[in-house]
């Protein structure tokens, strides 16, 4: 990301408000932005969401379809998770075959997902080392002001809860809901001067020295953890950011 | 994949088309402008069962250099299918489909764009289909009209865009999915309402002289109903946008035009 | 294709010409370039043609292998067109992967040899939802002056027209001729200064403001239709070249 | 595939993993510095079964252009897996996993290098695993510390990498592959000694409170001990190329660590 | 497949091949120069049942430009197999087979062009192949010479090729597919006729030192005569060109050679 | 290969040296660099071997899977030889697809190996027709200081000699070793000034007028040869290479 005048500029904006404990969009440090999801918005996907996180704007499609499964698990469908970061989303989008940037999105939410076990891929198992179904897991990144992966994870996890196996179609019995097993839900913060805000804006992003997302499931146990960019987290910072997101996704699960 | 042509009554007894409608008789329409907010202009339509996105950015420095031209703007405009927007699963990124409908797209909305005014940019566009049910590069275009206009980019008009088509024989107009795919002909027009221009224009299939006459101009009388539509959207939007600030929008004399 | 100030030039001087009557190599506004067309050219290819439209000059290869027919085709034989604009053919071909330029020749090329019925696929399957013939149209093109379309058109007509379907040599029976079922011949025109031109030259379709391509069936029926560049017709223009199409596509139609 | 998780036993009756180790044991680590020619500074690890090379080349002219930094020297890491490092033969080239592990291998380098000093400057990190056995992006960020200094690039600390993990219900440190493929959670760390300051984490599977913070301490002292053989690496190299030249590595204030 | 290598006699009792050669006889050469109306030069071949096609276009201007030479213009082949030139269709686009053959022929090319007359440019040379029958890369790099000539690029000589081969424990000249497929040994020649300087030499096979030796001698004496058929081509090809304007082709000193 | 001026300067340095009749590392012309070779290198492949001659250092792997036999060698495994020119082992290899140089390593290495049957690729058929062993042979340089031909190929042939085809992991009877058949060596040398010189360092190679490459086996005869580089060699020049090579291939494969 890279880090000019203009953003040098900003950063000093965005650093003088945080130290009179103001973000530029007037939230709390500990605050989410408003979060809306709408489910099955896409007819042709056998689960969906539409998710804005504040300015930030993604689809989730959920597709299944027929296919072998891996050796190393005969009895286990398949996740498979793809992020778009098109350049309609954003200007600091390109075209073209997927980025680091966009790579570390898709994993970071097929770790979430998968690790907290969404889904239980055992149950879409139809014939044990020969037929399993595929999930693809599309999330589309139609506006994108910052905070990817929450949007991403809240997406898939809305789009999970409404899908349904099109085993009718396929010819293998009747439709069923997806098996969902947990809600691994996460939250990411990011640190600007010593200070650690949930879910930025993208703005918050482009300045920020360091970026920490968790995800948790029910019990409150962890699954998942990513950090990224330059800078460094002390211990106490991640424990910080561990607790808030056990609080706020216990939050944001009772709202899907 | 139960229904194949022999089974599929396309039109039936009393003249209605699969879903009820007449031969003449567009699909329900809906255009949003401005639903984005790091875009420059965008659209959102849904057209019967399409759901598209457009977006706009620019005019804006036009990369790689080397495609710059000194006297004018580029108007590149990259149409996408999300791979959850059709039955069978498509692959992420871009096919030959895609690249021919981007590159008759671009063409299209460069006629109406007043490209002289910002010679070497690049006037980006991009449309996203979210959801497919034929006739999503006619979607497409009329979104990317509406989000060009959103985004104050200077114009000669609104390119408004519809098919026509066959199907049992009969000509129709705005062909929904299942007629696209065993209909007899199909004919995506693009269309400048003020000029009577053609600046998109595709057919394929099998059609008499007389039938492919009668479908272009049906396809024309259903571009006039998206004309309307798309500066309902506009109108809409400047109402809000717009608490005392002036319209300028449609380059050439908007305000002849009434918006 | 980018209008620099050699293509000012150029247009200006083709612009006054027009403007009398007159193109720069003489002919009249609906006149063909000289077409020779040599059918066997390639001997590895199952059929094949050696198209010169004035100075053009394409090479089109007809090639048939065993493969799966698509699933929403069962009993049909699959058609693939492939056009490739080598840097051998103009200083305006770049090497690399097909850009949007070859895809549209390609495309239109297909579908006027699809959407006519050029070649009887429901004949080249040989078991149903098993087994069919794969067909390569691959269109080479040597020498580019312009209008490819139509060179490619008839390169793949007259290719078909001589083309043997290999079925002894797969274990498949007998050999036997490609089946032909229609000679859908395409014909381009463009636009410059409001006339209209057929049979593009390459210095005419750089200065042209709009193109099309209309192609025809033997009985006048239309099968395809693109439209191209940044001009626009008039329906008037539209249904002239569709005239031109049926008149000239059936005295090429006479010739192969 | 012998193997499946019911028969493994990870941890046997006397608290002893697979190859022998006690939970907070880590497997064998040997550390090379200096060992190619051509790069500016290299390093090569042997850690348990784990052989890793790690390249540096710069600070040199960055390309593309368009990706200078006027600020800075941009820190660029290139994570590669040999197609022969693996039981199952891997494609050559970059895949998914390993362009998220360069770029997180990056963001941790990055905090410990004086870019500033290096406007405009690319300095290049490549990673060749040779031979894996889970902890690769720990041997490869370990390696690539060391290549670093090698090539006398100034930084404030090393960076030391280790990770943890829990098997059986048992928190340990340091996984090998039956460990980490039968296992219930890694998490891989990249910390600075000198500053206790985390600059790469990563975490997956299932962990409560308790046993994360037991396996964020075990990685933790796992690095420690892992900077103790860095240290000794870059030691004996120094000792190899200076006889009487100064030593002047680790940037900042290299004397005061005795180095 | 009915051809297995036993199966067939790829010499007779009469010392004949299967196309009723001789070991030292050449299949019918037939050369074309200027053939093309777009390229600078051009050249085309059949040379027994390969059809091949040469264009040349440059000196022009070097893109990208770190590849320009600032000393000299840069001779570039691309070698290019049509889909439809073999039995089971190609694939388009480059393999790795075409990328090393576009290397060798680009090295062989340079060594004769007076490249330090046009620094800083690019000479392209394309190759395709639209039937091939055993020996195009001799075919491609003899029309590639003509095609340059053509084009009236300086050179010092031109380069003849051909190849020697071994089949049948039997060395003979320019072999044809079957003995290609089937035999023992290829050896591809790119000679300079004029100072007897190799710049393309390729082998594989099985030789002893004696039938590599009669080997490359048969490959050279082929060279000799693809040369006189090189000649005669661009002959009469300025025959056509000139009437009254002067010759000027083969660089140094053409006048003396007779051209 | 690029020749600026520092490359002017280096030429003339060496070529000076070489008109005395000395090498910029003391060898003689016909001295190969001192040649170290550790077999099983890397337990995850069948057979591997690390290489160092003077400063050049490569990894060589061999892999092997199951796979089908191409259609036209019924009866023969596959050989599929890979060399990677990492951006790792010089300041002059760039990431990305494989360039024009990687693949002429590649293939001359493959070309030494497959025409000089150091494999009985016939012993690596399980059923005609339907299964073979398909080896992989990936050549990965660590450290470029020339003459990546030879020391590859020695590496490849070390890798051979100790491979174990792995039968009894795939369920296909006991281990056993590679079948080992010929020690096709290759022996590179460039021409500088009209001097022939073996085993050419990286700056060797860089001022070199041209280069050849010829592979022998143990009776002597020739199974492989490449010419590089933009020079020529005279028909005696040629004689000679192929004289060091059988001489000096014999005490490679001597010390193997």
């Amino acid at each position: 990301m890279s880090k000019d005048v203009v953003a040098d500029l900003k950063r000093d904006h965005i650093a003088k408000l945080l130290e009179k404990g103001i973000r530029t969009d007037g939230r709390k440090f500990e605050e989410m932005r408003p979060l809306t999801v709408e489910t099955n918005f896409i007819g042709s996907a056998e689960g969906s969401a539409r998710v804005r996180l504040g300015d930030t704007q993604v689809v989730v499609g959920v597709k299944l379809i027929l296919g072998e499964p891996f050796a190393d698990t005969p009895n286990s469908g398949v996740l498979t998770t793809n992020a778009e970061l098109i350049p309609m989303a954003s200007d600091t989008f390109e075209g073209g075959p997927p980025d680091q940037e966009s790579i570390e999105v898709a994993r970071v939410i097929d770790r979430g997902i998968r690790e907290g076990h969404a889904v239980d891929l055992d149950k879409l198992c139809i014939e044990p080392g020969k037929e399993v179904w595929i999930m693809f897991v599309d999330v589309h990144v139609l506006d994108y002001d910052g905070n990817l992966f929450d949007a991403a994870n809240i997406g898939a996890n809305a789009a999970f809860k409404t899908a349904i196996v099109p085993a009718k179609r396929a010819g293998k019995g009747e439709d069923y809901p997806l098996p969902v097993k947990h809600q691994p839900i996460s939250l990411t913060a990011v640190k600007i001067d010593g200070k650690i805000l949930v879910d930025p804006s993208h703005d918050e992003e482009r300045v920020a020295d360091a970026r920490l997302t968790v995800a948790t499931i029910e019990n409150g146990n962890l699954c998942a953890m990513q950090k990224g960019l330059d800078g460094a987290f002390t211990l106490d910072e991640v424990f910080k950011v561990v607790d808030l997101s056990r609080r706020i996704g216990e939050d944001i699960r009772s709202r899907l | 994949m139960g229904g194949t042509p022999t089974d599929l009554k396309l039109i039936d007894e009393n003249g209605r088309r699969l879903d009820g409608r007449l031969p003449d008789e567009m699909r329900p329409l809906k255009i949003e402008a401005g639903v984005l907010s790091r875009a420059d202009g965008s659209a959102y339509v849904e057209w019967g069962l399409n759901k598209v996105m457009a977006a706009v950015y620019g005019p804006r420095e036009c990369h790689p250099r080397h495609l710059q031209n000194p006297e004018r703007a580029l108007v590149q405009c990259n149409y996408n299918m999300a791979s959850f927007s059709v039955d069978d699963r498509k692959r992420p990124g871009p096919d030959r489909r895609s690249h021919e409908i981007s590159k008759i797209i671009s063409e299209a909305l460069t006629h109406v764009v007043f490209t002289e005014y910002f010679p070497r940019t690049s006037i980006d566009v991009y449309i996203e289909v979210l959801q497919a049910n034929a006739g999503t590069r006619c979607a497409g275009l009329t979104a990317a009209s509406v989000a060009l206009a959103d985004a104050g980019v200077p114009m000669r008009d609104l390119v408004a865009s519809c098919a026509a088509g066959k199907v049992a024989d009969t000509v129709v107009v705005d062909l929904a999915k299942e007629e696209d795919n065993f209909g007899q002909a199909d004919i995506p027009l693009g269309y400048v309402p003020r000029t009577g221009e053609i600046v998109l224009l595709q057919m394929d299939g099998d059609l008499t002289s007389d039938q492919f006459n009668k479908g272009i101009s049906m396809a024309m009388e259903g571009c006039k109903k998206v004309y309307e539509v798309q500066r309902d959207a506009l109108k809409r939007r400047y109402e809000v946008r717009s608490a005392g600030t002036e319209l300028e929008v449609l380059g050439a004399a908007p305000a002849k035009e009434g918006m």
